[in-house]
């Protein structure tokens, strides 16, 4: 399952099932907002998509993922909009019969979201906010 | 023939749009459509780093563009 | 937090926390019951643990753990007694500022905890069990 | 000295007991007293790979005992 949510993305709402009975592994990954970046104080951050190319990025890592590591589950679900401090940003689930494939498709997932999915970081602090990712000139 | 371009993040504050439609001649490619802008959006120079998406698909600069392409000027992403 | 427990692991009551407010990372990994290894259809597992000195050194491992990799929380919980297929064996919760910290560190104390710490799985297959990790005689 | 040994999994089971007191003489040391397990439950000789903890601390077999220790036989590890 792929998703980008404006919703807040509430843990308990993904732990309900049991894992696969093939399965060995089950690996939760949350990325969450935390309250300082490069010595600044973070107060929250917005999150800012291109949806429908986003959905389409996400998917094609998922499932490069799932059968490069042979997984029995993958979700990847991606909030936008304001994240409040400790609130999650990107969740996301692995399923596999051991736990190395759980382990290095989530993070392969995160090091290819983060090279090529349509979704942008904007960190606002006690005096102003930045843009996160960017090597343009600055304002 | 006629071209919508997408901005996103820093772009659409710094332009403050998030789609514009230029009508370019046709064998333009993604180059030339980038010169065009800057001249009617001269802020957007001050961007260097970004790539391009033609229809939800990423292209390089050579690209050469139809009619009713839509192009989307990707900063540098930073989910997660 | 360190616990070796007779109960069932459910998620969700390791779910109703947030993430730290200066932790960007946070990691749940569930070991749980494969219904097959080696080939042998299995029904269920049973652990067993010297629980004494379980709990030493799984306190060794998570303190080594949360100073090699500064992490914010580190949890480590073992059930034993029969465990279900799908259902969890293992937990460990970590969070960190970022979140190579907490793969870094739930991998190592999988690996610590099945190198050093006293407790043991059997498995019951349809025709028989069979203690794991054993490389002594077979009956 | 009297020493009381605990048995964990396989051993436990093949021998049916979860401890056992011993008594042995003093500068007695973990691979004298295997050999004297071994005497007194001879099913114990199938077994060749195991470590040994004294009152919960993992130690070799060239280890000393003294009087009241706690031995604990720890077949291979699989928890996980």
């Amino acid at each position: 399952m792929i998703d980008i949510t404006k919703n807040e993305i509430v843990l308990n709402d993904y732990m309900s099932f049991k894992n696969e009975p093939d399965s060995g592994s089950l690996l939760f990954f949350c990325g969450t907002t935390r309250d300082n970046n490069l010595n600044k104080k973070v107060k929250y951050l917005e999150y800012e998509a291109f949806e429908e190319m986003a959905l389409i990025k996400l998917n094609e890592i998922r499932k490069l993922a799932i059968s490069e590591w042979n997984l029995n589950k993958l979700e990847i679900i991606h909030r936008i909009g304001i994240v409040d401090i400790s609130e999650i940003s990107l969740l996301i689930i692995a399923s596999s019969p051991h736990r190395n494939e759980s382990f290095r498709a989530i993070e392969y997932v995160i090091d290819e979201l983060k090279k090529s999915v349509p979704i942008w970081k904007k960190e606002f602090y006690l005096d102003g906010d930045a843009w996160i990712g960017s090597h343009d000139n600055p304002n | 023939m006629n071209i919508k371009i997408k901005f996103f993040g820093q772009h659409k504050e710094e332009l403050s749009k998030s789609e514009l439609n230029i009508d370019v001649d046709s064998n333009c490619n993604i180059s030339d459509l980038i010169k065009i802008l800057i001249k009617g959006e001269p802020k957007f120079s001050k961007f260097n780093s970004y790539a391009v998406a033609v229809n939800l698909n990423y292209e390089n600069f050579e690209y050469i563009l139809k009619n009713g392409d839509e192009v989307a000027i990707i900063p540098p992403v930073s989910g997660g």
